[in-house]
């Protein structure tokens, strides 16, 4: 990435003190699925110098803050070759998520990042990738995709597919980008859902299944699995079957995080700290590691 | 102390004087006296009151049906065994009794909340701000308005 | 005391070579002077590992809660059987699955007093009769055992198991004091002075929550401390951080503490907190006739009432 | 530079000092020895070898306000509260303690992230250490590489030589101590007798123990029923990890509205069950047997790579105070053992 124009006042304090977050403004909130548990939150730096200095990569991740709540940490769901606001998607489910999701439009909220380490792109450059998520997991992936896609970058890799299941058509996030991608001739787009739904011809199965079934080849390939435990420990196997080694399979882990710059410690798996290290780790890291995420 | 003015907090059943949601609204609250309806006056949980004093109140009147005319059967009677073990708990660490006070009205006693609320707050008046149990803030000067 | 140790080994080795139970909670010897450690024995082999003393302060029924899935046995001295009853009063145990081994006890040892009679620090202490035997470098001083037990055991009024599968020993006899006496030395204090003193106290607290941890009957799956929806306290070292917890804590063990005094002796500032316990005790004691942990099927007193009671109130 | 001042002279020197310097020093409050500022240089116990509570909080309080907030009109304004005004001295400190801070510097001042709060009062602060001429049954620095008259890490160190200390500027700020008229030149008896302390501390401490075998050990033990052996009567609680002066670990969390109100940090512990606890339920470690684990690990195994330093200094509190009796030299030695 190339270094920017002089930042803000607000940049350099933040610099300097790593708890202080960046005011932004909610720009716009949209409901992503159907049962309304997940939105997604379009955030606008307040001072617009700290945009110019925001340089992420997919698969960081923020947190936010809810002043009077805390903080929570949220990947980042848009693209850095996206421009505008910061997109997060929040599924509702503790103390923070669901003042957040009471939050409207004009809301000033709190924002620390980028954090964490992010997809590494100049490993994957060259080679086929699979990604493969499942659930509301799909954020960083998103902006992983997004990138991907985005000019010249495409060229960058060789085969790209995407698997993503959801329990049914409407927990899908993001559709209106799964169908412009599934339009395009340079990515492959698996969708897949529980149980057969009226109107659904795509996949029906769970995600393992339809990874076995498309059999990406592994000879070559990258494989980003992204999703909640009980997918990633049946996916596992079938990428190991197609010949996957653990050290092509990353996975962008989910922990508790409080401080996201790997001094408060909860995070801590082995000798990473998931904040600092990751959140995006390969198979082969995480070998002979406490199972703790 | 001089700009002191005491706040007081009144937890009342919502079937208590055969009251509705209509009935608080009509009933003029005096400043510093807020009126919160509770479904039961046995709902009320002692961290409730708890939190209430450390937030700011100076002093609590917590108001039930009368024995036997419970919505709920015995919810007061319950409660009446929990406020009778919180009363003298907290005044064995130090709250004054007369901070925290608990009442059981009945249909003809409508006039009687009026006198219980005044008569809270002259004796809040009394004993002054609400110093014990220590009130809120981490740091004291940047502690915001209530 | 060596009797006792063997004739709690070899009851451990009988249960645990028959079969009868899976487990035996009991203390071993500690690393420290004045300390025994407890310890889970699942092999008749290790049953010599057990041991009795007058160290043997932590109130094991705090342990049954890990092992509801198995057959346990427990060596119980007079407090831990009164929480055995409490817990089962609440069922969350069940007698039939209990092996309970009683043992009198004749009070446990302040461990944090003893040091502070010694003029250095000290390595060796056991007990000689009436006497307790402090030795360190370069001394050797006998205190009375009486001036040097914890202010539970000082005050205890069941010493002997109130409930067993087998008493290892002859009853002790059960002095007659006031239970409250403690609690009566801060009634009489003024309002003023009692908040002062309990302010105080709350203001050593680091919210290790050894005290929640140590106490039997803090089973709850969440506790209100950690609660985030409502949040009912604020969450650091602050007073009213402090003092909330503390109260709460008390509060909430009011007609279901049996008064034991493990949350005292596992508290690492040595904050009073028998002082905060023994008031509800009291408190239920006078409003209701009620002594928590005694007699088996007598529900705690909060989570009943009669109706034609006048509990004053108002 | 090595000087020596009459213990009668140190209260004045304290005095001196506390003219320019915030001071802070082992005070007793209701039996409670810890590190807490001093208004006078009689508040000082200088008896206590091991303070209740370790000088950690000096630098990282147990709870610490970051920033105050205030949101109006749209507006956010906050407040930090990183800045350090006055020069801090921490008095007696002890070796093991001082260790300690040198394994949170390696935390909490990183290249990529400084924490100012705690990295501001480290640099205001100077130290000045005091050896442990009778080490404590409970105290075992040696067996981890360190000693009671290890001088790594500060600014001043004293030894208690009888009727006066042997003071040892280890840094330019020690020798600016040492500038003052209460210090004199120490004669061969004053050097000898520091030795002989020095001598008679070591020998009632326990053997090295061999930390590279402990930490292999442990890296294969990841599934080990011994963790069983220790949760099993661990009660859980945080007294060794809120005592322990390595544990750093700390909670974010609001006080306060959404229009106003203080971030603040307060220590958290890998002991307790809702420190990993997520708000979907799920929790990566959902038992005792895990958070046991995570400590010893994480103290013998991963801070040794992450740190490149042992998470423990031996300084014996949590084998003081664990209310269970919990003692960690029996780990250390059961694993430490050859083969």
């Amino acid at each position: 990435m190339t270094s920017k124009a002089r930042p803000s006042a607000t940049a350099v304090e933040a610099a300097l003190n790593p708890y202080l977050p960046l005011p932004v403004r909610i720009e716009s909130v949209h409901v992503e699925t159907d049962d309304a548990m997940l939105k997604t939150f379009d955030l606008a730096f307040a001072n617009p110098g700290d945009a110019v200095d925001f340089d992420f990569v997919p698969g960081q991740f923020c947190e936010i803050s809810v002043f009077g709540k805390g903080e929570a940490p949220f990947g980042i769901a848009s693209s850095p070759t996206e421009p505008g606001p910061l997109k997060f998607t929040v599924n509702k489910a503790g103390v923070l998520t669901t003042a957040l999701h009471q939050m409207e439009e004009g809301e000033v909220l709190g924002l620390r990042g980028p954090l964490g380490n992010g997809f590494p792109l100049d490993v994957f450059e060259g080679h086929n990738l699979v990604i493969i998520g499942g659930g509301f997991a799909f954020t960083t992936l998103r902006s992983l995709t997004a990138y991907i896609l985005h000019g010249p970058n495409r060229d960058r890799l060789k085969d790209v597919t995407i698997i993503y299941g959801a329990r049914r058509p409407g927990l899908l996030l993001y559709k209106e980008d799964l169908a412009a991608w599934e339009q395009r001739k340079d990515i492959s787009v698996h969708l897949t859902i529980d149980s057969a739904a009226p109107e659904w011809t795509k996949h029906v199965g769970f995600v393992p299944d339809v990874v076995e079934k498309v059999a990406p080849k592994a000879k070559g390939t990258y494989a980003v699995i992204c999703g909640p435990p009980i997918m990633i420990r049946f996916t596992m196997p079938k990428l190991t079957a197609l010949g996957f080694p653990p050290e092509r399979i990353y996975s962008s882990l989910e922990r508790r995080m409080k401080c996201g710059i790997g001094k408060c410690g909860r995070c801590n798996i082995g000798p990473y700290y998931v904040c600092k290290d990751g959140p995006v780790f390969s198979y082969a890291q995480l070998e002979g590691k406490p199972r703790e995420f | 102390m001089s700009d002191w003015h005491p706040k007081i907090v009144v937890f009342l059943c919502q079937w208590s004087l055969k009251s509705d949601s209509e009935w608080a609204r009509r009933f003029h609250q005096p400043d510093g006296v807020r009126v919160i309806e509770v479904p039961c006056s046995g709902r009320v949980n002692p961290l409730l009151l708890l939190s209430t004093v450390q937030h700011g109140a100076d002093g609590i009147l917590v108001v039930g049906c009368q024995p036997e005319h419970c919505h709920y059967k015995e919810g007061n009677y319950v409660g009446r065994r929990k406020f009778a073990t919180l009363k003298s708990f907290l005044q064995y660490v130090g709250l004054e009794e007369r901070r925290v006070q608990f009442a059981w009205l009945g249909e003809t006693d409508r006039g009687r909340l009026r006198a219980l609320v005044d008569g809270l707050l002259q004796d809040v008046r009394e004993l002054g701000p609400m110093q014990e149990l220590a009130v809120r803030g981490v740091l004291p000067n940047t502690v915001c308005a209530l | 005391m060596q009797e006792l140790t063997e004739a709690i080994q070899r009851e451990a080795k009988r249960l645990l070579d028959s079969g009868e139970v899976d487990v035996v909670i009991g203390f071993t010897k500690g690393t420290l002077p004045m300390r025994a450690a407890p310890v889970v024995i699942r092999k008749a082999a290790d049953s010599e590992r057990l041991v009795w003393g007058p160290f043997c302060e932590n109130n094991l029924a705090r342990y049954l809660r890990g092992v509801r899935d198995k057959r346990v046995a427990i060596v119980a001295k007079g407090c831990d059987t009164r929480s055995i009853v409490a817990l089962i009063n609440e069922h969350q145990l069940e007698r039939e699955k209990l092996y309970i081994i009683g043992v009198p006890c004749e009070g446990m040892i302040d461990r944090r007093i003893v040091p502070r009679r010694a003029p250095g620090e000290v390595t060796s202490v056991h007990q000689d009769g009436d006497e307790v035997v402090v030795e360190g470098d370069g001394f050797s001083i006998r205190l009375p055992r009486s001036e040097v037990l914890y202010r539970s055991c000082a005050a205890c009024v069941h010493p002997n198991p109130v409930i067993y599968d087998v008493l290892l020993a002859e009853p002790v006899e059960v002095t007659s004091g006031d239970p409250f006496a403690y609690v009566r030395q801060i009634e009489e204090k003024p309002a003023a002075e009692r908040a002062a003193y309990f302010a105080s106290e709350a203001q050593r607290c680091i919210r290790c929550y050894a005290c929640r941890q140590a106490c039997p009957m803090c089973y709850c799956e969440e506790c209100f401390v950690d609660h985030t929806a409502p949040r009912w306290m604020e969450t650091g070292v602050t007073p009213a951080g402090q003092q909330a917890w503390q109260i709460g804590r008390a509060y909430h063990l009011v007609g279901r503490c049996v008064n034991c005094g493990a949350c005292e002796r596992a508290c690492p500032t040595e904050i009073d907190l028998v002082y905060l316990n023994g008031k509800s005790s009291r408190t239920v004691w006078e409003l209701f006739g009620f002594e928590a942990g005694v007699e088996v099927d007598k529900p705690p007193p909060l989570a009943v009432f009669l109706p034609d009671e006048d509990p004053d109130v108002s | 530079m090595k000087k020596t001042i009459a213990k009668r002279d140190v209260a004045r020197f304290l005095a001196r000092l506390l003219e320019d310097y915030t001071v802070y020093a082992p005070t007793r409050v209701a039996e409670i020895v810890s590190f807490r500022q001093i208004g006078s240089p009689n508040d000082v116990d200088w008896d206590t070898l091991v303070t209740r509570k370790p000088p950690k909080e000096v630098f990282f309080p147990q709870t610490e306000v970051l920033f105050s907030y205030e949101q109006a009109d749209g507006g956010l304004a906050l407040r930090s509260t990183e800045a350090v005004e006055t020069e801090r001295i921490v008095w007696g400190i002890r070796p093991c303690d001082v260790r300690a801070l040198l394994v949170q510097d390696r935390v909490f001042d990183t290249p990529d992230a400084r924490d100012v709060y705690f990295v501001n009062k480290r640099e205001k602060t100077t130290l000045v250490g005091i050896g442990c001429n009778k080490p404590l049954a409970t105290c075992f620095c040696t067996s981890l590489g360190g000693g009671p008259f290890e001088k790594q890490g500060l600014d001043l160190f004293l030894t208690d030589i009888g009727d006066s200390y042997l003071a040892e500027a280890l840094t330019g700020r020690g020798k600016k101590l040492l500038g003052e008229d209460y210090f004199k030149k120490p004669t061969k008896a004053d050097l000898k007798a520091a030795q002989e302390v020095e001598e008679a501390a070591l020998a009632r401490l326990p053997q090295p123990v061999d930390t590279e075998t402990v930490k292999q050990r442990l890296d294969e033990m990841i599934d080990s029923p011994f963790w069983d052996e220790i949760q099993a009567v661990c009660l859980g609680c945080g007294v060794c990890t809120f005592l322990c002066p390595v544990c750093h670990c700390f909670d974010i969390v609001d006080e306060g509205s959404a229009a106003c109100g203080q971030r603040i940090r307060n220590w958290d512990t890998c002991q307790y069950c809702v420190y990993t606890l997520e708000a979907s339920g799920h929790n990566p470690r959902p038992s005792g047997r895990e958070r046991v684990r995570q400590r010893l690990m994480h103290k013998l195994s991963y801070q040794p790579v992450t740190q490149g330093r042992l998470g423990c200094v031996g300084c014996g509190r949590c084998v003081q105070l664990c209310p269970v009796n919990i003692d960690i030299r029996q780990t250390l030695a059961e694993l430490g053992a050859s083969a």
